[in-house]
């Protein structure tokens, strides 16, 4: 077995769907001839031609909106953003329209939009961000965030597969970053379950996306200091895991929530919440979250690094939770 | 829908005078004069509902305007998909949902097509090819291109119709639907109603375009114009729109000229439209017009229209009866079914 | 001294800054000849002419749109969404152009959208819905919810003196239903600073909007049972009177959270995160979030009713707080 | 700026033959020529600093496209209201913003117009009169209206000039600003820079339309098409429509037929372009087109040329130099100054 990437785990996920079922297909801005601005779709059009690979003009909304039609006719459409931040344009479709439908009427809108999100690549305000939040307080729709290879890959046949509106928040630093053997087997992540990245006994660090990575590297670390880190790597905000989180803060008694997204608002919120109201017997010590400062994000690199949660301010934060 | 006539029967003399009636099968032409009425008897049930007390909430009246659903939906096949907007009440008359649905969503039944979720006529069927709307207007219009699009990947040759007001045509998503399903040539037909007002806005307040049609060419499709209380002209221009869909020709913007008669909704006394517009197109009510139409041709008299009159009346009647008797939601499970 | 409603103070608020400031103007859809589809602004065309309260077309995008134009070149705009439901069509426009502008490139931004929200008027999923939430974790906006007629009218002058974009969130169920008497000064409510409602000793009940006055009936049916319960009226959620939170929550030991939006992503997961975070010591129980189901806000009375939290969930809910 | 010739020198006899030159002032005419020259310089360093890795991020190139940025911001006056966007490099340096701001800007300086806190030309400036845009596209063009509502409403006779691209003209936001500009009659302008390209989507791919221009009917408002390598043709169709915004007659859309010349972007190789399109485009370029008129006119020659090289190379170094001496950031105070 070889390696491959996170984006090429992605890749091979949507490939392998567009093989098996006719109704999937794939459709957004460039995402034919150029094979989407990351290349996630490349080399698609030339295996499944348009329309099945369906470049589209420059309009999200269209897209979105085109997907929800789709879908409640059957079709099981895979939108890309370009970028996350380019959502706002669809925004309207994606909460109103998608979200609501079946619970109004009853067809299922069996759709999946891509997001390529994230930070760490110095795209400044409109090319960085990491919307999920906006998204998890919309019943209806689903919420996933992979943080590996195999997750890449599972999620998005998961995602394909599952007759709601999922929205998959893809870490475009993890892209190339990240390098795993996969087996062939039909991976399939089930939605709604959490995944024990890391077992550890003094404080649990509850993450998605890019943090669980920072967040295995600080718990390496302080293992090294006798600090034993359980990290918990969501995969899905929408449905959450309930019990994986309340168990590990059963196990550990302190937790600390990390997300790359600001802190105000952002998940972690929800996430402290709810262990606030049934975990707090097993809480020895505050619920911390590490997350962005809450500003715009910016571009230069001085910037966007003392904006964004690093390795430092996860340990340190862990650190001061295992000694409260 | 038969395009040739049969044979007449003896009324039928003064027909030869209506060149453009002649064309068509008698039961083709009462059955729109009949579906407008239901239309319009469905209309006035559900403003008594309210005004007895019985609506959950408002409601919004297409009194006026039956020509533009009624005829456009009548060009469709059962397997067409409509998408209707809340003065589209016709549409979903004529596409074939039995009126008891719209009454049982109108007041909140546990049994109507949205549980009591949704209001209004703001309900869709898959099993009568009928999208929801929601409420943003301008969002159904990429929506029903997304479903012309699955027809077209698909091979079927369904053709999917929906409607947008003067005022929702100012909307980003109608400029970012309709030149999607130019690009694709989507089999999809949007009615534009332009009835003159937009709640309380008036069209001079929507845009400065001379109307609205010559936005079609922006987006490289295909435009029309129709008086839209002529039922007929509404049934024809529509149909050769779908004809064309249908064959791979792409996508038409209708611009129906008509005029929304009630207020906004039900609570709205519309004191800001100048009574002499309303006094003009009374004159013009759809099924006043299409009825001397018919009666002139010897296609009606004053015996049909009573007939239809009580069948109609006998049909909103049970449907009213059924629905009422349906049961109230109790608000569990509420939680189970948001998703599929 | 007679006695003004709600949404009379909040026309009073208006009208005043109209009189005290040329640059402000008041702009939407129906706002002008309608005076508003609920009369907020009713008089104001009469009054001020065209196109200082200016009717616009149906379109969302462009309404917030000129309003940041306009407030860059100095104008004071005032916006009405006609439900703060169909503020998805100017999303855009408020997450990315409004509040980013000042922190991007320096200038300021004085606008005001007005959202009217809330259910309890069996509206369904389109005009009812309580949005803040999505806002609230946007760095670069303001939001405010005032709860009561006079911060109805403080809020909405302190919102347009900002030289910030100000959500400023009105009830309509509390529109016409809520009277008081109002002082004839110029009436400021300032923004970050909540309000102590009702003072109490053995649970602090944290609420906004109307969950303030449901709040407020619950905590006087609960004295009678010898529950003592202390209401805060946060009126602003961005600012958000982190001090006034964490002094009540030091005095009681005990905290419940209201919102009437629904309660995955709702506002009160921050405010109990921070709670968690930085009152965790003073905490005895755990902390209990009161919200609306997650779910689309349904139309007919018997499911808006089970949808939406009442009295009684509170009551229960502060109870089971204090019995802890 | 002016419109009456100043007495021609010795070298104006040639220009007899252009009528259209002669009724322009000589140093009006080679302002035009040195701000595209000045454009390209910029636009040739920015890439080269690149190339340096001295960039924070990548850059976009508005080779080939400066007279649709150039001649339309020589129609404004100084207190009127530029909204460029990415490809509209020449505007900036045409509306009088030095070049060391751009600079800064591109290097992620703490004293360059965001800080550091948003990259490219992605910045604007109240003292120069110029709004910066969001990446959303389409988003400007409501915001620019809002700057022109601001004006009439203050009875200023000031103007917004903006611009979008083939593929952004299909956001919802071109339809609701141009509309709601038309409607209120602001003093704005649009310009459509159609470049054929919208990344790697060709301009059949964005709309049915058989052009752009066709959509200002749509809006009730003035359309004009134009060369968009001609960079008096840009400044004259941008100056009549600025008079007649000025005059309240309301916005115009400007279609100017132009040719991404690179990539979209810097890591772009553009491959799926075809190569005849940049060979026939490469013979049009604006800057080569107005030399070689202004030459043939005797406006123009070597010395001129190389004088006006040096001054400007000596200009885009100085900048250059100020730029890079600038300090970067520290990302303190960040949060404090996220609200006014
Ligand atoms: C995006 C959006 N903004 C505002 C509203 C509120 N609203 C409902 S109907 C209406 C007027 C619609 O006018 P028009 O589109 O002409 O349709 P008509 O009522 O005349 O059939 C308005 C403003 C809405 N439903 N959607
Ligand atoms: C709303 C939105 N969607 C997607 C993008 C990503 N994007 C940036 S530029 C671009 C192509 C723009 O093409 P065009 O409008 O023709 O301008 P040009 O680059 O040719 O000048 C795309 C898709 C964006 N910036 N905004
Ligand atoms: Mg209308
Ligand atoms: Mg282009």
């Amino acid at each position: 077995m070889s390696k491959i990437t996170y984006i090429g785990a992605l890749r091979e996920g949507m490939r392998e769907e567009l093989l098996r079922d006719e109704s999937v297909f794939c459709i957004g801005e460039d995402i034919g001839t150029y094979g989407g601005a990351f290349r996630a779709t490349q080399g698609f059009l030339e295996e499944f031609g348009r329309p099945r690979i369906l470049d589209t003009p420059l309009s999200e909304s269209a897209i979105i909106g085109a997907c929800v039609g789709a879908a409640i006719m059957g079709m099981r459409p895979v939108a890309e953003m370009q970028f996350a931040d380019f959502v706002t344009g669809g925004f309207n479709m994606l909460v109103n329209f998608a979200a609501k439908v079946h619970y109004r009427w009853g067809p299922s809108v069996p759709m999946v939009v891509r997001l390529p999100c994230g930070g760490g690549t110095r795209g400044g305000p409109f090319h960085t961000t990491n919307p999920e939040a906006w998204f998890t307080r919309v019943p209806g729709l689903k919420v996933v965030a992979p943080a590996t290879v195999r997750d890449a890959k599972g999620l998005i046949k998961a995602a394909i597969r599952d007759d709601n509106p999922v929205l998959y928040f893809e870490h475009k630093y993890l892209y190339r970053r990240l390098k795993d053997e996969l087996p062939d087997e039909d991976l399939i992540t089930p939605i709604g379950k959490a995944r024990l990245a890391r077992e550890g006994n003094d404080v649990s660090l509850i993450a998605y996306g890019s943090m669980v990575h920072y967040g295995g590297q600080a718990a390496a670390e302080l293992e090294q200091a006798g600090i034993s880190v359980e990290v918990l790597d969501l995969r899905s905000l929408v449905p959450l895991d309930e019990e994986a989180i309340l168990a590990t803060v059963a196990k550990t008694n302190r937790v600390v929530i990390a997300h790359e997204d600001t802190k105000t608002g952002g998940f972690g919120g929800e996430i402290a919440a709810r262990i606030a109201e049934l975990g707090f017997e097993h809480l020895d010590a505050p619920i911390r979250r590490v997350a962005s400062i809450d500003t715009p994000v910016p571009h230069a690199p001085q910037l966007e690094d003392a904006f964004m949660p690093g390795v430092e301010d996860l340990k340190q934060a862990l650190k001061e939770t295992v000694e409260y | 829908m038969g395009k040739t006539r049969r044979s007449p029967d003896g009324k039928a003399s003064g027909r030869k005078e209506d060149a453009a009636l002649a064309a068509y099968d008698e039961m083709f032409l009462l059955g729109l004069y009949r579906d407008m009425a239901r239309t319009r008897a469905l209309d006035d049930r559900i403003e008594a509902l309210y005004k007895q007390g019985k609506l959950v909430a408002g409601c919004y009246s297409s009194r006026g305007q039956e020509a533009c659903s009624v005829g456009s939906t009548a060009s469709l096949r059962p397997d067409d998909v409509i998408g209707p907007m809340i003065r589209n009440l016709g549409s979903i008359v004529r596409h074939g949902v039995p009126l008891t649905l719209v009454l049982r969503n109108y007041l909140g039944r546990a049994t109507g097509p949205t549980k009591g979720r949704d209001g209004s006529s703001h309900f869709g069927s898959l099993q009568h090819n009928m999208l929801g709307p929601i409420s943003m207007l301008g969002a159904l219009i990429p929506v029903c291109a997304g479903a012309a699009l699955a027809f077209q990947m698909r091979g079927e040759d369904r053709v999917a119709l929906t409607w947008i007001g003067d005022g929702g045509s100012n909307v980003g998503d109608f400029h970012e639907g309709l030149n999607f399903a130019g690009v694709l040539k989507l089999p999809m037909v949007l009615i534009l109603e332009n009835n003159k007002w937009a709640y309380s806005t008036p069209i001079e307040y929507q845009t400065a375009a001379k109307n609205f049609v010559c936005r079609a060419e922006g987006y490289g499709i295909r435009g029309a114009t129709v008086d839209g209380n002529d039922v007929l002209a509404m049934y024809e221009v529509t149909r050769e729109a779908v004809d064309r869909a249908r064959a791979g020709e792409g996508p038409t913007l209708i611009e129906a000229d008509t005029m929304r008669m009630r207020g906004h909704a039900i609570h709205d006394d519309a004191k800001y439209v100048p009574e002499e517009m309303f006094e003009t197109w009374e004159q013009r009510d759809p099924i006043l017009l299409f009825s001397q139409r018919l009666r002139a041709a010897g296609l009606l008299d004053d015996d049909t229209v009573a007939k239809i009159r009580q069948e109609v009346r006998a049909e909103v009647d049970e449907a009213t009866e059924d629905a009422t008797a349906q049961p109230l939601p109790d608000g569990k499970g509420e939680i189970d079914e948001v998703y599929a």
